[in-house]
């Protein structure tokens, strides 16, 4: 999955797929970026800002941390509480 | 070392066949543990949930638990199927078979399974009521387990500052 | 409060029968720990195992273990059989099931029925070798868990020392 | 279950049946006696040395202790190690 440019894509689930009204949004930033500037683009678009500040974020299926680099081409997914089992 | 078996599965979980793929003869001891939807949570009566995950990353925390737990209790035989989609009352949604030589570690490697797929694996679920409403379930949240939906802003906004960054 | 179900059998033991008596819309989490008779113990190749109860006993203290973790646990559904007589490399000896609205507990019943079952119930086990030989099983002799056959009087006087007055 | 007088019937399992050669014996001791005199008796037996000094025994179905008394009638039994499961 590749990123056009000024924009990073980002899987949304559950709850935050409610917020957004998709389970796929363009995040108003581009790659190379942190997680936290991710999320800090994220939470300016409308339904943004029901995301907290610091949700969990998954890049390329591994879990992230908020000063990781995103870069083009990377899966990325903010990620709700979970709650399997 | 035996490779575990993990799935995510869209029909009824077959419990037999999971203990089935970790019995072996020199297997002294299998746990199984399998939760079920059930019909109350924090006092109010459910209906049904709805299980969504984020597919393949789910898949690879769940290898990831697996693998992690063999690693440590070497020769325990593991089976794990998680169950998405929507589910009635009475109906498993996770079930984690283990076995072993001995009991300690068959009961250990079934605990550890069940207790790391719940804070790691990327799945959700989505109560509904009898009363018609719904919710996504949010166990981070020390209330009572559950949050309300996402229309009500007030405590998704309380939920996400309870909300920390995983490593 | 749910009695448990508690039995000794001469037959096969039904594991999908023991989950559906502790099935129910209220429970959330069934664990069912499954004991085998394995190919190898102590070292030594096994073929299969009488077990022997002091029967009227036995289903007594399977009834105090039962009832002493519902005392504990509320609501804990439980269902418990062993098997008595010949069993074959692979067979189920004991099985326990336990469900209750929470994962916790029903895993910590689990758990406890099986150590104080090991503990208190007066079964015993004859594992039969594939060189021909037997042996009682004694699990208070440290060394291994093996109690050499009766005609054995050296190691019989050892593990009688070992054995001490229960209460 | 009653005792002659001058002897109380014992019941054996597993190893100690093996070492008395039956599942049940005579002990050369009258009730009423403690569980610690009735093994002392019990040991006087042929294949009684097999016991140890200090067996499990379970009175009338219940886990006993060596100075717990026994009664005309009790239903006594002498238990090896135990290893059900």
């Amino acid at each position: 999955m590749s990123a056009s440019p000024g924009s990073v894509n980002v899987l949304l689930f559950a709850s935050y797929a409610d917020a957004f009204g998709s389970r796929q949004v363009s995040a108003p930033i581009g790659a190379p970026c942190s997680v936290f500037e991710l999320v800090e683009a994220l939470r300016t678009l409308p339904g943004g800002a029901r995301l907290p500040e610091r949700p969990l974020v998954a890049v390329n299926r591994s879990w992230s941390t908020a000063d990781a680099q995103i870069s083009v081409g990377d899966e990325v997914a903010v990620i709700p509480p979970v709650a399997g089992g | 070392m035996t490779t575990p078996y993990v799935a995510l599965v869209h029909s009824p979980i077959d419990v037999a066949r999971l203990q089935q793929r970790v019995s072996n003869d020199d297997v002294g001891a299998i746990t199984l543990f399998i939760g079920t939807v059930r019909n109350l949570n924090d006092g109010r009566a459910v209906t049904g949930i709805d299980y969504e995950a984020y597919d393949a990353m789910a898949l690879r925390e769940l290898e990831a638990v697996a693998s992690e737990i063999v690693a440590k209790m070497p020769d325990v035989r593991l089976a794990i199927e998680h169950r998405l989609g929507t589910l009635v009352v009475g109906e498993i949604s996770v079930a984690i078979a283990a076995g072993h030589a001995r009991r300690a570690i068959a009961l250990d490697a079934s605990c550890e399974a069940i207790e790391a797929i719940k804070r790691r694996a990327p799945i959700w679920k989505r109560e509904h009521y009898a009363d018609g409403d719904w919710c996504w379930v949010d166990p981070t949240k020390s209330s009572g387990n559950v949050q309300p939906k996402i229309t009500e802003e007030l405590a998704i906004v309380t939920a996400a500052l309870a909300a920390t960054m995983s490593t």
